[in-house]
């Protein structure tokens, strides 16, 4: 076996788009979900109130430091023993956003606490109120100042899509495994997965910084 | 128009007595007394840390004051909201770093209090930002980012937005030290207009060309006290404290 | 044959754990050296060997670290080596390693303003000497928080060694959970003992984090 | 490549290293103390006994078993290793060791009586096993099957309704019997022999097995493995 | 001092002949002639973006001319590595960001470019830094960290750095305009100091009373070129150019 031959691989080529599309799907639904935790998480972890703070900062923490796999088992396998079963295709998605939202909200974190006081003061003198300094003065700044980290997390949450396999949804590595399995020709098929995630990723970054130009113009302006 | 008349002594704007801040154990404003009445035009200075940049936000609530009375606009500020919200809607006031919101064109850095905190619709905000931007002499500039403006033209959208709330007050805090000296002149033309036609102004601010031209009165403190405060000529020619005399020293070379 | 969930299971877990920590640090190690490299590469005037340090960043970083494992473990043998799974595994660890801590480190570089190098420079500091002495030591404290909390990553991705065959902490959990039929007792006390590990570095890199931005 | 077989190598070595899936119940697990013990790790026993060499056994998933032994790893995978065409492609088998029986499982109260029955339901199986290949190739067009990377994941499956049905060896179905009576074996899909696997032009390794294997089998000690693991003894093994 | 003396009239430290400096296709100085005897003072004034800066950092080569000849405390300023050590190790530079290390104390700032540049043993290095942290008047600061001190000291403590070199000439730009007012005071003083004692010097810098006070002469860019080049009396009372006499009219008020 010691050459390599696609032909096995390239034959089941429909199986590799199947997977391909699911984890695309799987990918952004998770990525916009998470965007909304994260902003509500970041919010909350900066009330003054410790009973607010601190739930959202035990999430952000617990998730932050056990491995997203044993997060994903508890879902699919420990929800049901609470009444509530998931669809594989769901409990990927509910997992993968859980576990971006405790990075994003970091980030977001981070963004707010970037933002020069004099913005939020600049606000108030205007006599606005604290919801709409939110909304308007700081939200958008915040997040644009910290999209490049965004972007970085959201190719990591696409990859950790590879471990949903695990509770048998049929993604790109899933099928990779399937493929596997049938032609043993696991260098081919492991090569072949890694360009498909590379051009992924790249098609990701590609889409997100037009997006960042088209969002934020005020980012990219030279005197 | 009608807080102020409110007010006990004739038209004045603002009205402090005996307004003490603490910064922890730090005394930041030590007992202030001062009137400033409809139409004047009051230049504040004095060495860095002497309490100016506190006094000045103590005047629109940014800082709370925490003994003695102040009235600002016919609102008595204290730790309610309705008070703080009056006088931030009836002041207007102008950063030393400009603070314009960098996401935002400058006609929509002069629409968004008065479509937020007005509730105007955005036809009649768009207008009035139009009418201030003329005003301060770069209408053309309204759909650039700040940060496509030098600094003396951010400095003058900042004079825009803050006229856009059509403020009863308008409070500087050194509007023109951070910008290159060639700047410094067309923002500081720009307050003298406004001054002449009658705005309440009072400005911090170590221009003391601009204090001469237009200034009702100069408030000089130290270590938060108002330390000397008189009619410009008098405190230039003779400044009654040492203090000051040193402090003009520097300042003037 | 079927066991009951007991604390022998807990202590078999507890020698997975050495191996994940072990790895961790192997690919700490490993990474740094192959990461100082690239991070070289990547902030050298000469184009060439940027764009090739870049190109390996963005393939490496692009792709699942456990794709990655499996082309590093057994691609050694199509290309003629015979490699120790421990071995394969810490190459590719540390490859993988090196990808992340590369680019980390160059941001801390760059990030070190550049009326530093100016000021360097107009004392007549070489190149080398205004790196060795003025960059550097400013980089490393601006790197330090997230090469620490790049670590505690690295200890939940070793997670993924057990496909290749090292008997760490979720591996132990995957042959614990299959003798006793008790998945989510096993599964929550792995994540207790990574929880355990991972959150006083995390706590550690924050503290970290706070101390430099005073 | 080393001068000689590998079967010289073991020998001159003193070593065999085999490849064994420890989360893989009763085939190879590990026992009370953490040491390996099932069917798999009993028969790699008795080959490094007779060899004359001592045993070192390397762990693998189910999906890195033949990946192992191409790629030089192991000498020799006993990982009940189902036969398939397919994979006699890849590596080369000896005379089976144990026939295993793939059965649907499903909760007691279902009515499940044939493929046909799986139309429509969630059927639940261990991702590059044997029962994965019998499974995809005989399922009725309808069945929706759900692959997971492991044993445990797939029984949880079943224990926790996310999955209707799975299919498993007689072993596993035992192995679930010992533990509940909510599930019941329905009916069995296919028998599928086992054996070793060996490294494509391993003749003379394949040959030594070949003869152990029929000697455990004359001893007794094959038959006694089964019982002691498997919870059944085959009354043949098929030969080719 | 020997490399000075090998230059052609006396003992030119600087001599610039034709310079010229793009960015890209944007030409930041255009054909500039220049002599600096040794022991001038000369100030450097212009409009933002006339080229100030740029000039100011072609002499220590932080920036690289394309074409004229350019000859600096006797070296030829080219590409080659040891024209730009040596020209850089000739000349001591002051910032307007002061670009202190902010990872070393105070006096290992001054001692670091002695001991890796110049070859010096701690002790040496310690007691120069220790000579020059006197001679701008902190010397009691020399084992804090600059974030620990204001903003003028720090500026001072850049001074004393740039003259722990021993450099034959010293280069500013814009030393004090990152400084609140009242330090600007103690930074001139130092500077004033350093020109009264024979230093040599090119100040890139606005304050107008520093160059009447020390400038042997005063030279005005605008756009890459220099208009004007004069004694400081002559250029103030009596601009030859439209753009010198607009520029004073706005620095001066
Ligand atoms: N938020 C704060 N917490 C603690 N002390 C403060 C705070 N703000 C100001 N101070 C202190 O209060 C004093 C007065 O500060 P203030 O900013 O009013 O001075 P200033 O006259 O505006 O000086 P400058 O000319 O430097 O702007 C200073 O000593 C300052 O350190
Ligand atoms: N690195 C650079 N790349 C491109 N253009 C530059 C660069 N540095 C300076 N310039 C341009 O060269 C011109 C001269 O810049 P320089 O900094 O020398 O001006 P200056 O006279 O020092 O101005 P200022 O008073 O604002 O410091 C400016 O138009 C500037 O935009
Ligand atoms: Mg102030
Ligand atoms: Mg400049």
């Amino acid at each position: 076996m010691n050459y390599l031959d696609f032909t096995g691989v390239l034959s089941r080529s429909d199986l590799l788009l199947n997977g391909l599309v699911l984890t695309a799907q799987i990918s952004v639904a998770a990525m916009v979900i998470a965007l909304v935790i994260a902003v509500v998480a970041a919010t909350l972890s900066l009330n003054e109130r410790r009973v607010v703070r601190l739930p959202v900062l035990a999430y952000v923490e617990v998730i932050r430091n056990t491995p997203f796999i044993v997060q994903v088992f508890l879902i699919y396998f420990g929800l049901p023993a609470l009444g509530l079963r998931l669809e594989p295709i769901t409990a990927a998605i509910v997992a993968m956003s859980i576990y971006g939202g405790a990075y994003c909200s970091e980030i977001i974190r981070a963004g707010i606490q970037g933002i020069a006081k004099g913005q939020i003061e600049a606000g108030r003198a205007l006599g606005m109120s604290p919801l709409t300094i939110f909304r308007h003065i700081v939200l958008k700044p915040a997040v644009a100042s910290v999209f490049p980290s965004l972007v970085a997390q959201f190719i990591l949450l696409l990859l950790s899509s590879s471990v949903v396999s695990a509770i048998s949804v049929p993604e790109l590595t899933g099928t990779g495994n399937d493929i596997q399995g049938l032609t043993l020709r696991n260098m081919e098929i492991y090569l072949v997965i890694a360009v498909i995630y590379v051009a992924l990723v790249a098609i990701l970054k590609g889409s997100m910084t037009v997006l960042e130009r088209v969002l934020f113009p005020f980012k990219f302006l030279r005197r | 128009m009608s807080s102020i008349e409110r007010t006990a002594a004739g038209i004045s704007v603002v009205r402090a007595s005996q307004v003490c801040k603490y910064y922890g154990g730090f005394q930041a404003l030590d007992h202030i007394d001062l009137n400033v009445e409809k139409g004047e035009t009051i230049v504040v200075c004095g060495p860095s840390g002497s309490g100016k940049s506190t006094l000045i936000r103590c005047l629109n609530a940014l800082e709370r004051h925490q003994s003695g009375k102040l009235t600002v606009c016919g609102v008595e500020v204290n730790d309610s909201r309705q008070s703080v919200d009056a006088v931030r809607r009836k002041t207007g006031m102008v950063f030393q770093n400009f603070n314009l919101f960098p996401h935002m064109t400058v006609i929509e850095n002069c629409m968004i209090a008065p479509m937020k905190v007005r509730g105007m619709s955005r036809d009649q905000a768009r207008a009035t930002a139009e009418r201030f931007l003329a005003r301060v002499h770069i209408p053309e500039q309204a759909d650039k980012y700040p940060a496509q403006l030098s600094g003396g033209q951010q400095q003058r959208v900042a004079i825009a937005r803050a006229l856009s709330m059509s403020p009863e007050l308008m409070l500087f805090d050194e509007p023109t030290s951070a910008l290159d000296p060639e700047m410094v002149r067309e923002v500081l033309d720009t307050m003298v207009e406004l001054a002449k036609e009658g705005s309440t102004m009072i400005c911090v601010t170590h221009e003391m060309n601009f204090a001469r031209q237009v200034a009702d009165r100069v408030i000089f403190m130290d270590r938060g006290s108002i330390v000397e405060s008189g009619a410009p000529e008098a405190f230039f020619a003779r400044p009654e404290t040492e203090r000051a005399r040193e402090f003009l020293a520097q300042i003037l070379n | 044959m079927f066991q009951q969930y007991s604390l022998a299971h807990v202590q078999f877990m507890l020698t997975g754990l050495g191996w994940t920590v072990t790895l961790a640090l192997i690919a700490l190690v490993g990474g740094s050296i192959a990461g100082s490299v690239l991070t070289l590469m990547r902030v050298s005037s000469n184009a060439i060997l940027s764009r090739i340090a870049q190109f390996y960043i963005f393939v490496v970083q692009g792709t699942p670290l456990l794709v990655t494992l499996f082309i590093a473990y057994f691609g050694a043998s199509y290309v003629g080596f015979a490699v120790q799974p421990l071995v394969a595994i810490a190459v590719a660890f540390s490859f993988y390693a090196a990808a992340f801590l590369g680019d980390i480190w160059r941001g801390a570089i760059q990030s070190v303003p550049g009326g530093q190098h100016e000021g360097a420079h107009a004392l007549g500091l070489s190149r080398v000497a205004a790196m060795r002495y003025i960059i550097i030591p400013q980089a490393i404290r601006i790197a330090t928080p997230p090469t620490v909390g790049f670590f505690v990553q690295l200890i939940k991705n070793t997670s993924l060694a057990s496909v290749v065959g090292i008997v760490e902490l979720t591996r132990t959990a995957q042959i614990v959970s299959n003798a006793t039929f008790k998945p989510l007792e096993v599964y929550l006390t792995a994540a207790l003992f990574y929880f355990l590990v991972c959150f006083p570095i995390t706590l550690f890199s924050r503290r970290l984090e706070k101390r430099l931005n005073v | 490549q080393q001068a000689g077989s590998t079967l010289d190598t073991i020998i001159q070595r003193g070593k065999i290293v085999v490849g064994i899936s420890l989360s893989t119940p009763p085939y190879g697990m590990t026992d009370a103390s953490m040491k390996p013990s099932g069917f798999d790790v009993a028969v790699a026993n008795l080959i490094a006994r007779d060899l004359g060499v001592q045993l070192e056994i390397v762990d693998q998933v189910s999906q890195a078993r033949i990946p192992n032994l191409t790629s030089n790893k192991v000498d020799i995978v006993v990982s009940s290793l189902g036969i398939t065409a397919e994979r006699a492609k890849a590596i080369m088998y000896t005379n089976s060791i144990y026939v295993d029986e793939q059965m649907v499982i499903a909760p007691a109260g279902t009515q499940i009586a044939s493929l046909q029955d799986l139309v429509g339901k969630r059927v639940g199986v261990t991702r590059s096993t044997t029962n994965d290949t019998i499974i995809t190739e005989k399922a009725v067009e309808g069945t929706n099957i759900q692959r997971f990377d492991d044993d445990a994941a797939t029984n949880q499956a079943l224990f926790s309704g996310q999955v209707d049905a799975i299919v498993s060896g007689v072993a596993a179905a035992n192995a679930i019997n010992a533990q509940t009576d909510q599930f019941q074996r329905k009916f069995a899909v296919r028998q599928s022999p086992m054996g070793i696997g060996v490294r494509r032009g391993d003749f003379d390794l394949r040959q030594w097995l070949n003869t152990e294997i029929m000697l455990l089998w004359n001893s007794g000690e094959l038959q006694a493995a089964q019982k002691e693991w498997l919870g059944v003894v085959n009354k043949e093994l098929p030969r080719f």
